[in-house]
């Protein structure tokens, strides 16, 4: 796949993450004891043999940035090619969200017209997954598609939740596609769009200029809707799984089912690895009381405690007596003895002090700011 | 010409055989240690810590994979336009080439290097050993007392130090005397094999040391005693602080479970002088329903659903159901299928112990041969062996 | 100088570059035939010793970024420390330059807290120079002062001209400063600010911090000659020559002063080597009819015309009959067949056909802007 | 474990003795080259624009010049995670190791190293010529055969052909007959030393012929008759294009010569296929007011105030007033003063020819001996040497 280049939307225009998207981009936020939301997405081109990304950010992308360093970890350090962060043009300054996808990607349009590839993988940040688009670019070129626009199928129709923003599409028994419709209860397809496309990058170059001149709004999914006649649109079955964050409960839930021995198998070894920042943090010291059940455990953490359905990050302590369910505790967090955490997320370095106790539910979950000391 | 104040080399070419089956394919500066890193990681990143940004590693006995393990130099920060780290294997000047014959040999024939950096001092390192030291502090020491060398020391315990150079200074610190390897030592200030010195006066000494045939062409026993007699400035540096050998099996599991005291002398985690390591590419590990860890450590991309007790677990390590670690240390990849008992083992990357084995149990088996490598009890086994279902292995056997 | 850390201004607030600056900030403007502004400021850096250096940007600086790239053509392309660009946070977006220096340097405040440097070397990128801090900053540490600010003598007394944005400050025998003050006719000092600052990094922070509590405005200047009674403040006298670009005919000015011996030889080897983005180009090629004459020439470039006292960047062709003088051709631009250019400055990629003429003055330069075909 | 389907190797180990003083001190593929080039950036570039990311440099003869230019790979952009440029000397496994013995123990050594990317198949290459070459296209070639092994050839003038090993092919360019530097060529159509083997094929090759005590371990001697021998698949691939070995003085003074054409056969402008180099770090080059520059390449970093003809001036060169310079090649910061005159010479890195000097301008000298290697009237001067002044060097002579 050395003829396509990658381009990923560092925000979903519908992150509702709360205080974790409040001071970073939703590509940015800290998932699955290690990572970051975007090394999913960005491990899955690395590993198809992407070795031309370009990421488009809006704001709060600071720390994105310095996740993303000089891209060594994803081995796109490179000097031919490698990882471009596009911040905003400031003739765009003005424009809003509202605007759509085409208004983002001008922003992109120098990087698509001066990279030597022919094709364009696209995606928002937000899928958590592990995926390979060998086959379903092979597919795009020998179908001689303009564009191919990746799904999955659901088992039974529309049990996920939060479809209400999801398009489905219909394809004939050539998998091209005949339909593009948002969601809506009647929904006669179960083909749910993942919002990955591969698309002919002079096609893209083209409708970009052309959205931006006629001030065309809306999403890639309403923008090829509404060209379906005119274009060859083909649909593509991707099998793997893959986690949609969109709101703190998606988000809580992906975590959860990363604890899951299938989805953990998969999701970090196949078909590719998942790629991160480095810390160069000590491997995890378990002491004397330490009692851990069924949770991920990152890097550099010092655990004396009670940890059961959890996934905890690099660098934190939980000290003797301390008891922790149903939680995701971030980076350099520290919970002292005897604090008891149920169904917690702690940001980045939060300081629960000594016989604390912090009860949310599974519908409620109690979510602490970056740096706060309870 | 830019010039360096002072770049360090490693000697890293040692074969390291009192390691036994842990150096058949690898060198001993490659091996693996406290569940992420490999020894060399520590004088590296004591270099990174004390600004020193060139380092030469010399290498000479199978250094595929330490080649491959540095490489660019970028998990230390080494991979710099000028400077970074270098890897120096022997090679052919004109028709001939000579292999490595002793630590100086090592130095002379790559003086060429050295000069490439034009530095004022250089410092010498071995690769096998576990401690972090600033060295900024050990060359601040040598500048102020202006001197041609400047030898780290450790004070060892007396009943050990004909093991080591010893040295005997007057009150400002300044050698009077040194013995390698001394049968009646007079001190207990023992070399560590860390020394500065002056390049422009190093550099004559190799050259002379390498034009007399019957020198071995080593530093403790050639290099340092010529310079002492001759009367140049050459001092000591007191270091105190943990300091390890890891040159033995034994010394190398020591090591490795002194790492997991309450209040460890060698701290992994003081974010003021990180020890750096390549990246495994490893998830988080996991710790299942009935795992039992205690008094361990546990890095990244290990599954445990057995029992860990005072073990250091490396990346990518599987634990069975049932099974037992206890006072082992597991290198990466290892596999331990249920219901095994693995007691006071090294067990070398990749391994796989099958169900119902027990490793470092029995005093004593039949047609088990102790090997002369282990002792204390430990069991070694190599890497990417398997240990069938239902093995036996008795303390003090090494398994290739 | 291990223990500073670097920031750099990417933009001059008093930038009047004209086209030159309409799509990228001062910093990435190219200048003499292969480098581009901040190259000086931040060789400048890296020959000291700076191993950790911030770039503060506002607008307009995908250019900038796409120069610098990893950082590793100035060793930047480091895991502890390199290069970082601070873009702007989402809530300064609203603020507007006329806040002054203290608030484009709330960007850089995360930065300063988490380097573990105690010093600063601030400077603007739009000085063209060769200058090692060392001398400098062990000074500042050793005369225990808080900010030290380099300047220059002016001899004789005012020459230069745009000295009307420029502070010159007075200091007493020990070069402690007794007075900084904006240029006016009745100037009684010849020591004429150079806007670069070695600080007290605590310092900084507690001034970015107050300032931005009150709210307070206006340059570094300003805001240390306020408060010049309560801190220790002290000169360095900088000997090496410094061109500072700060409109058109300065830009023109310090491009034909590097055609000089004495000016060349020290600019781009004397104290340290000048880094630049690596272009791969071939070595220049003069063809049969060139006749070059005290010019600076950078490689890439096909030569079959005549070129006098004039600066040609990288991959510029020059046709037979061709004939420029005292002129500035950027990057990839083609003059055609007996095209006549004098004093004139083309933006990259610039085509000028056949027998065109294009005739300025020194005092009014012709320019013509990036891509145009003439 | 991961894959790949082709990685590189590029035997750079010769001495390159024909090239008399220009690789007194570094290896043959380190010697420069078209004034901003080295001659190994041509394969290392055609491999990264070929989209071979991993390559194998083997090194063996006066490696420092070389390891420090290849450095991490950076230039090429090969400093990848996962391939890059690794450089490979000999090294030592247990207690023995061997320099390398010829072309195929060269690589035979380097298994394990091959081993760690487990390739479908191994591009060979040598690291001393000149030429543009996608191998991605060769690759195509080779697996659309199902090839066992793919030699790239080239038509060479029928007089050269017992120089070169010949192929002889039937019409689907497989290959019946190969002849190593035959007395008799039975065609003209010459290996050019680029080959392509399937690694499983290769690998057992490798091992036989290690084994086999008579053979020189040699690819065109041995590996390539033996297969052909045993029936192997083997095909010519036709490359056309530039290809220039520089192994003698005055084909690398040809070869240099040939990219003053007007239109090179050898492009160095095509900016689809850029040749990379490791950069210098110089400003623009700079044309004074009196000089006269014609049919010549200047790169960065040089100062001409003289006349320069015909002629390759590499990175940092000065030229000083009055002197002339013509159908010579000057290495990175040669230095001639003033009023001197130099003609058809190569002068070596950093030599200073100080004023009134004459080079090449006369046939014949009492007191110089023309050298063996110097032909054609080609003058060649050595690195790091001082022409005094006024000093009249002769036509065909080597200054060491």
């Amino acid at each position: 796949m050395k003829d396509a280049l990658g381009i990923i939307f560092g925000e979903g225009s519908d992150a509702g993450l709360g205080s974790l998207t409040a001071k970073r981009s939703l590509a940015a936020v800290p998932i699955a004891s290690r990572y970051r939301i975007i090394d999913f997405i960005l491990s899955s081109m690395v590993n198809s043999g992407i070795t031309n990304v370009g990421i488009i950010t809006q704001k709060n992308y600071k720390s994105l940035m310095d996740h993303l360093g000089t891209g060594k970890e994803w081995d796109l350090n490179r000097k031919i090619g490698g990882l471009l962060l596009m911040p905003p043009y400031s003739s765009r300054e003005t424009m809003s969200n509202e605007n759509g996808d085409l208004a983002d990607l001008a922003g992109a349009l120098d990087f698509l017209e001066k990279s030597p590839q022919k094709y364009v993988v696209l995606s928002k940040s937000h899928l958590i997954c592990n995926l390979n688009f060998d086959d379903a670019f092979e597919k795009h070129v020998h179908a001689n598609a303009i564009v191919t626009i990746l799904y999955q199928n659901l088992e039974p129709k529309g049990e996920i939740s939060g479809l209400k923003n999801r398009f489905f599409i219909k394809t004939d028994e050539d998998d091209r596609i005949s339909q593009i419709k948002a969601y809506s209860s009647t929904n006669e397809s179960n083909k749910i769009s993942l919002d990955i496309y591969i698309i002919n990058k002079e096609f893209l170059i083209y409708l970009i200029r052309d959205g931006l001149a006629s001030a065309e709004k809306g999403s890639l999914s309403e923008i090829f809707s509404r060209r379906i006649e005119h274009m060859r649109m083909m649909g593509y079955a991707a099998k793997d799984f893959v986690a949609r964050i969109d709101s703190i409960k998606t988000f809580y839930q992906a975590n959860m089912m990363i604890l899951k021995k299938e989805i953990r198998e998969k999701l970090f070894f196949k078909p590719g690895l998942i790629y991160t920042k480095v810390k160069d943090e000590a491997p995890s010291k378990y002491m004397e009381s330490a009692v851990v059940r069924n949770s991920l455990i990152a890097d550099g953490c010092v655990i004396n405690g009670h940890v059961e359905n959890s996934i905890i990050f690099r660098g934190v302590r939980i000290e003797k007596g301390a008891r922790i369910s149903n939680s995701i505790i971030m980076q350099n967090s520290e919970v002292q003895e005897n604090a008891i955490l149920e169904h917690v997320i702690l940001d980045k370095e939060v300081i629960i002090r000594q016989d604390i106790r912090l009860t949310g539910q599974e519908s409620y979950l109690v979510l602490i700011n970056k740096g706060a000391i309870v | 010409m830019r010039n360096k104040d002072c770049i360090a080399l490693i000697l890293a070419g040692g074969q390291g055989s009192r390691l036994g089956v842990l150096t058949k394919k690898v060198a001993k500066p490659a091996v693996n240690f406290g569940g992420k890193y490999r020894i060399i990681d520590f004088p590296l990143s004591n270099c990174t810590n004390s600004n020193i940004d060139t380092v030469g590693v010399l290498t000479q006995y199978q250094p595929l994979e330490l080649n491959s393990y540095i490489g660019s130099g970028q998990p230390w920060d080494l991979d710099r336009s000028f400077g970074g780290v270098y890897l120096l294997p022997p090679y052919m000047k004109s028709e001939t080439g000579i292999w490595y014959k002793g630590t100086a040999n090592a130095i002379y024939q790559n003086m060429d290097f050295i000069q490439m950096f034009n530095p004022k001092n250089v410092l010498i390192l071995s690769g096998d050993h576990i401690y972090k030291m600033n060295y900024a502090k050990m060359l601040d020491f040598h500048n102020e007392n202006n001197a041609d060398a400047t030898i780290s020391c450790i004070k060892v315990p007396w009943d050990q130090a004909d093991r080591f150079g010893i040295m005997e200074t007057d009150k400002s610190m300044r050698i009077s005397n040194f013995f390698e390897k001394p049968k009646n030592p007079v001190s207990n200030m023992a070399s560590m094999g860390v020394y500065i010195f002056k390049w422009e006066v190093l550099k004559n000494y190799l050259i002379k040391d390498e034009a007399d045939l019957s020198s071995s062409n080593d530093f403790g026993k050639n290099i340092i005693p010529t310079m002492l007699h001759d009367g140049q400035k050459m001092f000591a540096y007191k270091f105190k602080g943990y300091w390890k050998d890891v040159g033995t099996i034994y010394s190398l599991w020591e090591a490795n479970m002194e790492l997991l005291h309450k209040k460890p002398a060698m701290n992994l985690f003081d974010k003021g002088w990180r020890i750096y390591s390549k990246n495994a590419i490893q998830p988080p590990h996991y710790t299942a329903q009935g795992a039992i860890i205690k008094d361990s450590m546990i890095t990244e991309g290990s599954v445990i659903y057995g029992k860990v007790k005072n073990s250091i677990i490396s990346s990518g390590v599987k634990i069975g159901k049932n099974s037992i670690v206890e006072d082992s240390v597991l290198f990466p990849s290892v596999v331990i299928e249920e219901n095994c008992v693995i007691k006071k083992a090294i067990i070398g990357e990749r391994s796989v112990v099958m169900d119902n084995s027990k490793i470092g149990v029995e005093d004593a088996i039949e047609g088990q041969v102790p090997s002369k490598m282990c002792s204390d009890g430990i069991v070694l086994i190599g890497s990417d062996l398997i240990v069938e279902s239902g093995s036996n292995i008795a303390k003090n056997v090494m398994v290739e």
